[in-house]
């Protein structure tokens, strides 16, 4: 994009209005996936297999069907009935086998069969009438475990062609890249460290479980309403599994309670689905959060070594890390994201880094904010604090004198184009906390992270009204308040009140495809889209205002909100008003819309550096986070407020990771803790305030200079305070989470 | 001709060689071209691919223009959360 | 599920004799929803004993000990300044368990019939001396609260009984209690560890004690040699760390998702100091 | 299984319905009488997303019975407006961004209610445990308490 064609100075943009749906979110009335209803409507319940690992025998499911409450009952049988498209394979495959077990169940609480009944009740008092038996089977949920010669193989063939000769068939993928010589890096080393670092999987731990209403009919017609980040993915996914064709699948995207990543898949939906085709009824299945932790989408578990070496002036002369990341019982976990982003913010000479993507019997990992980068950043920038302490170097320092900007080739290959990186870690070092007193029993961390964010197939459609006033539509679930930041961007163009803008999320019936609420692409995309769509609507605005003056559209530009004439040259007019120019569209040539829909290709990758002080008390090895500061390149921030809660929000994930979250699995392969008391995310009082700092360093790819900001800042969170607790109980800590007993050991084993 | 480096995982699918020369002006015949010169890259390339021009990441895009003389990266496909 | 609200014990109790498969009886319902609800347990029958008159009331008795109603809950206890004066250990256990929104439902009697080795209530309850008045078939009887639980899940109430009434002594003079846990979290956890203190002084001499642990054995336990390391001291180093040793001493713990056997008998001790210097602070009037 | 008959008073509405005994109250408030702003989080009193109060008392409502709301007074999120003039509370969140999906919205904003009916100045300790049964995975509670603080410093001084 040409830089003349950037816009700098804004009169909306950087503003911090009221977001559009607030009064629907603090009145109740907004509706979430479980808040809708239909007439004739069935409940829908999903028995899960006990099992870690079991080959599923026989379902009798007669006792069940013989209820008088009970309309439908489906296990794979159902699915398999279905003429299916030729080539239900790959990812499509997956995805059907996890909505419903095949052959075997693969992991505890992988679905087996389904009921819709008249009540929720019903529903789930008919599950205990279906007879399983299974003949259960050895299983595996480490990674390391999963990877070793005698480990349960969970499906022959599912590695690709990337996976060495001689590898686990539990081994799926691998992933190898980097540059130079590691080996002579280092042999110039003054100071080679290297160390092991493991990482739990943890759940995105959305508070709205996963939720829908299906209806289909015989007919292949079929209307689904879902919370879910990509309504359009679910539409294909949905149509595939169940054999219909995609535009015959309505969906409509409910307001959503939360996805991090986890609600871009499908679970319950094509089961809802093929329930309601079997009842000829409206089905409504909703998970339980016991259900939403056993079978969604926790993120992946990672086993990672790390090698670096470093002179005593801090350079870093060569840098290798290898990281095993477990993704449940499919294809799919980010061993390559890990690698790729593990090392990209240093610019380095000598740089090697290999990922592996390792099935075991755990549910299908899903998407989690930076899918795979948190889990690097910790063992790399873990590393780098440790020798920063040995060689008695400031840590900000160092990751400045090896810092990746403009013009460095990446650790993942191509050379990057303007970052902002060495302006967050400038803007720490200024940062009054950095330098603020730690008391005893306190410890400091920093680290950096990196994400590289997405673009994605984005459609956005804007209409004006004759009231002069806009309706735009969107097709990116709204997760966190981006209607505020799309009518920011329409508003800025138009030139007209940015509460004259209605924003929709429309469903997948009204406009073209757009890619998921994901990789921190929608108020990069779906706003460069805005942006475009709108400039569109202004052209026509134009075309509008010159017919009338009778002068060429060239002579007319756009200028707050009317058109005007481009020059003395042009003509001598008083500026025209958009809403005078609506008034009468009907009769100038008809409705006026703007439509922009492309794969934006820019979305620029992002930098933030955080700083955390954390206290432990070394009888107990708690931990309490005392301060926390989140530095992070927007590129340009639309709505600040926003901005910095994707920032905060990133950071008290990050918390909850490092400290106590996790999936325990018992020797039985059963998860533990399948319940929010004892999967401990973060509650209110066991946060400080949350500072942040909002670096805006344009990104050349996007008109407004927008960078995502969803993902990055859950990257540096856990090595931050890795670093912080270990610097304050004085041991290294290799193992998240820190929990207590964790800490408490590793203080008793130093002593 | 566009030079287009491989990551090194690749390399055992070229040959030995990380960086590859094909006859491109986009990015849909990059990988048109790199399949037709080395079959066995087809495998990822059909897994899912991005490609860099100049620092550019291109997540999918096939229309891309390569200008002449620009750096290119094949790199894994990215995903996001 | 059939579900009753009886107007007295004697019927609640009846109720009970008569039904058959599993009864529960609801007061707050912080457990036996949550049972219901995972159907990890479903009664047949579903006693709701909050229809009974004065079973939310909170007395205190002319000799200065209180009775509390079986359906007090957490929070009307915290907001009753006198008895948190009285026994801030056990409110404060009490108010430990669980959200504001769980405080607003959940009872003593509920905590202890759930039988819980990690209730928080327990052992303050224990350690504070405090008997519950279990109303039968055959009348009502009154029994100490460390004997109600005889493992996770089971007490030792037979069919047809409910708890009445929660005595709680007179706390008398020169006398305090704590109660302290631990968790990873600030809120909202399930103990790993926890420990009740009750001591009297006479000047800085500790003369008689009561302590308790959670969450360390099948049962709450009471400790005698806990009581013995500090009676006769004055809370010196060398007295906390022999209440440390024999709290750790006491300690049976599973390793669990909560937490490690290592882990839960190192911090009995921490925690059985610590609440000791709270509970001795008290007793001297000195803000803790 | 027979149901049972309730009446009982939502936001100042008497309302009656027919229950399994074995329906929470959260399932009676959503599924008869169609008051969804309450949400089901969690089912086991740990995330607060259905809290409601219940005779002036703060409660998880999937914690109760709906059997048990038989002559009580109920008030959820849906009642906390006056008419079209929103509660000083759900103005200030809509002000300080202290959403982000909402969906653990309507149960911070009953909850804050609450603690600012029963303490009108308090600390940002005291706000943070008070709220510490409400999940909230977006926001890190930052612009929460901020606008619940914030909130009360108004409520003070206007009155």
């Amino acid at each position: 994009m040409a830089l003349d064609d950037r816009k700098t100075d804004f009169t909306f943009v950087g503003t911090r209005p009221n977001r559009p749906d607030g009064l629907d979110k603090v009145t109740g009335r907004a509706k979430f996936g479980a808040d809708m209803s239909a007439p004739g409507m069935l409940h829908g319940a999903i028995l899960r297999s006990p099992h870690a690992h079991a080959r599923i025998v026989k379902i009798d499911t007669s006792k069940a069907e013989a209820l008088k409450d009970v309309k439908a009952v489906v296990t794979r049988a159902d699915f398999a009935d279905v003429p299916f498209k030729p080539g239900l394979a790959g990812e499509f495959w997956n995805v059907l086998e996890n909505v419903m077990a095949g052959e075997k169940a693969l992991y505890d609480g992988h679905a087996v069969a389904a009921v819709a009944a008249t009540s929720a009740l019903a529903a789930r008092d008919a599950l205990k009438l279906i007879e399983v038996e299974y003949e259960v089977l050895p299983h595996v949920t480490d990674v390391d475990k999963a990877m070793a010669p005698d480990a349960p193989v969970i499906r022959e063939g599912a590695a690709d062609y990337s996976v060495p000769e001689g590898m686990h068939p539990n081994v799926v993928r691998y992933h190898e890249s980097g540059h130079g010589d590691v080996d002579a890096g280092f042999a110039e080393a003054d100071l080679v460290l290297e160390d092991s670092f493991v990482t739990e999987a943890t759940h995105q731990g959305y508070i709205e479980p996963h939720a829908c209403l299906g209806l289909l009919g015989n007919d292949g017609k079929g209307e689904l309403w879902c919370t879910t980040q990509g309504h359009w993915i679910a539409q294909k996914t949905c149509a595939a599994l169940l054999g219909i064709e995609t535009s015959q699948l309505r969906v409509t995207a409910s307001e959503i309670g939360g996805g991090f990543g986890g609600k871009t898949t499908v679970f319950i939906e094509p089961v809802a689905l093929a329930l309601s085709r079997k009842a000829n009824r409206p089905v409504k299945l909703v998970m339980t959060r016991s259900e939403v932790f056993r079978a969604t989408g926790p993120t992946a578990s990672a086993s990672m070594d790390i090698k670096i070496g470093m002179k005593k002036d801090g350079t870093i002369t060569a840098a290798r890390g290898e990281f095993r990341l477990q993704g449940g019982a499919f294809p799919g976990a980010p061993g390559d994201m890990t690698a790729m982003c593990a090392f990209a913010a240093y610019n380095l000479t000598n740089v090697k880094q290999i990922g592996y993507d390792v099935m075991a019997n755990r549910p299908k990992q899903a998407a989690y904010r930076a899918p795979g980068a948190p889990m690097g950043a910790f063992a790399v920038e873990s590393v780098i604090d440790e020798m920063c302490n040995k060689l008695g170097l400031d840590p900000i320092e160092v990751r400045l004198k090896n810092a990746a900007h403009e013009g460095t080739k990446a650790s993942y290959g191509p050379r990057y184009e303007r970052i902002g990186l060495v302006e967050t870690l400038e803007a720490a070092k200024a940062h009054p906390h950095y330098s603020a007193p730690l008391k005893p029993g306190q410890g400091r961390g920093v680290s950096c992270g990196f994400w590289f964010n997405h673009g994605g197939e984005t459609s956005v459609t804007l209409a004006l009204s004759e009231d002069g006033s806009a309706q735009l539509m969107v097709g990116t679930p709204d997760i966190g308040g981006s209607r505020a930041s799309m009518a920011l961007m329409a508003a800025e163009v138009l030139g007209i009140p940015y509460e004259n803008i209605r924003v929709t999320v429309a469903d997948t019936a009204t406009l073209g495809y757009n890619d998921v609420s994901h990789g921190s692409r929608v108020t990069y995309a779906s706003g460069l889209a805005t942006i475009k769509a709108a400039r569109h609507a202004v052209e026509k605005l134009c075309e509008r205002a010159a017919a009338k003056w009778d002068i060429p559209v060239e002579a007319v530009k756009w200028e707050n909100g009317c058109a005007v004439p481009s020059g003395p040259n042009a003509g001598d007019f008083d500026p025209m008003p958009l809403a005078d120019i609506t008034a009468k569209m009907g009769r100038t040539g008809g409705p006026i819309s703007g439509h922009f829909e492309a794969t934006p290709e820019g979305a620029g990758v992002s930098f933030g550096t955080h700083i955390v002080d954390a206290e432990v008390d070394p009888e107990t090895g708690k931990t309490t986070i005392t301060r926390y500061t989140v530095i992070q390149d927007a590129g340009k921030a639309i709505h600040p407020t926003y901005v910095e809660g994707q920032f905060q929000g990133g950071a008290a994930q990050g918390i909850g990771w490092a400290l106590n979250e996790e999936y325990i699995y018992g020797e039985d392969g059963r998860l533990q803790n399948s319940i929010f008391l004892d999967y401990r995310i973060p509650v209110a009082s066991d946060l400080p305030m949350i500072d942040t700092v909002i670096v805006e360093v344009p990104n050349p790819g996007h008109p407004f200079g927008v960078r995502g900001v969803g993902e990055t800042g859950i990257v540096p969170p856990l090595a931050a305070i890795a670093n912080a607790v270990s610097n304050a109980a004085g041991v290294r800590m290799k193992q998240l989470p820190m929990s207590p007993p964790r800490i408490l050991a590793a203080l008793k084993d130093n002593g | 001709m566009v030079e287009v480096h491989l990551w090194s995982g690749l390399r055992s699918l070229t040959g030995g060689q990380q960086v590859v020369e094909v006859e491109a002006k986009t990015t849909g015949d990059l990988l048109r071209e790199l399949v037709r010169t080395h079959p066995q890259l087809e495998g990822p390339i059909e897994a899912g691919v991005s490609i860099a021009i100049d620092g550019r990441v291109i997540a999918t895009g096939l229309t891309e223009p390569i200008p002449e003389g620009s750096e290119v990266y094949l790199m894994q496909r990215l995903r996001g959360g | 599920m059939d579900y009753h609200s009886p107007a007295s014990f004697a019927e609640a109790s009846a109720l009970a004799a008569n039904a058959t498969g599993v009864t529960r009886f609801l007061a707050g319902g912080t457990d036996v929803l949550v049972q219901l609800r995972s159907e990890l347990v479903t009664p047949d029958t579903l006693i709701d004993i909050k229809k009974i008159d004065g079973v939310s009331d909170i007395t205190r008795n002319a000799d200065g000990s209180w009775t509390l109603g079986v359906a007090a809950t957490g929070a009307e206890m915290s907001e009753h300044a006198e008895l948190s004066r009285d026994w801030p250990g056990v409110v404060e256990a009490m108010d430990l368990i669980g959200s504001t929104q769980v405080q607003g439902r959940a009872t003593l009697t509920g905590n202890l019939c759930n039988g819980s080795p990690a209730a928080d209530s327990v052992p303050a309850m224990v350690a504070a001396g405090v008997t519950v008045s279990v109303t039968g078939p055959d009348g009502t009887r009154e029994v100490a609260v460390e004997d109600i639980p005889t493992g996770p899940g089971k007490t030792s109430l037979s069919k047809g009984e409910v708890i009445s009434a929660v005595n709680i002594p007179a706390r008398g003079n020169n006398a305090g209690d704590a109660y302290l846990r631990f968790i990873p979290r600030t809120e909202m956890d399930i103990a790993v560890v926890g420990v009740g203190v009750s001591l009297r002084l006479d000047g800085d001499t500790v003369t008689e004690a009561r302590v308790s642990l959670g969450a360390v054995a099948p049962t709450v336990l009471l400790v005698e040699d806990c009581a013995k390391a500090i009676i006769g001291s004055t809370l010196d180093d060398a007295a906390l760390d022999a209440l440390a040793a024999a709290a750790s001493a006491a300690c049976n713990p599973i390793d669990d998702k909560r937490g490690t056997i290592e882990f839960r008998t190192e911090v009995a001790g921490v925690l059985a100091k610590r609440a000791a210097k709270i509970a001795y602070a008290r007793a001297k009037g000195e803000k803790a | 299984m027979s149901k049972l008959h309730v009446t009982t008073t939502v936001n100042g509405d008497e309302v009656d319905f027919l229950c399994d005994p074995r329906e929470t109250l959260l399932d009676c408030l959503r599924d008869k009488l169609n008051l969804t702003g309450a949400k089901e989080g969690c089912g086991t009193g740990d995330c607060g997303a259905c809290s409601v109060t219940v005779d002036g008392r703060l409660v998880c409502s999937c914690l109760m019975l709906g059997a048990e709301a038989e002559g009580k007074t109920i008030e959820t999120v849906e009642g906390i407006a006056d008419g079209d003039v929103l509660h000083p509370l759900q103005q200030k969140f809509i002000e300080h961004a202290a959403l982000q999906c909402g969906i653990c919205t309507p149960g911070i904003l009953v909850a804050a209610k609450s603690l600012l009916e029963k303490n009108p100045n308090p600390t940002e300790e005291e706000t943070r445990y008070w709220l510490a049964g409400n999940l909230c995975r977006c926001t890190g509670y930052d612009k929460i308490i901020r606008a619940v603080m914030e909130t009360a410093e108004e409520l003070r001084e206007a009155s």
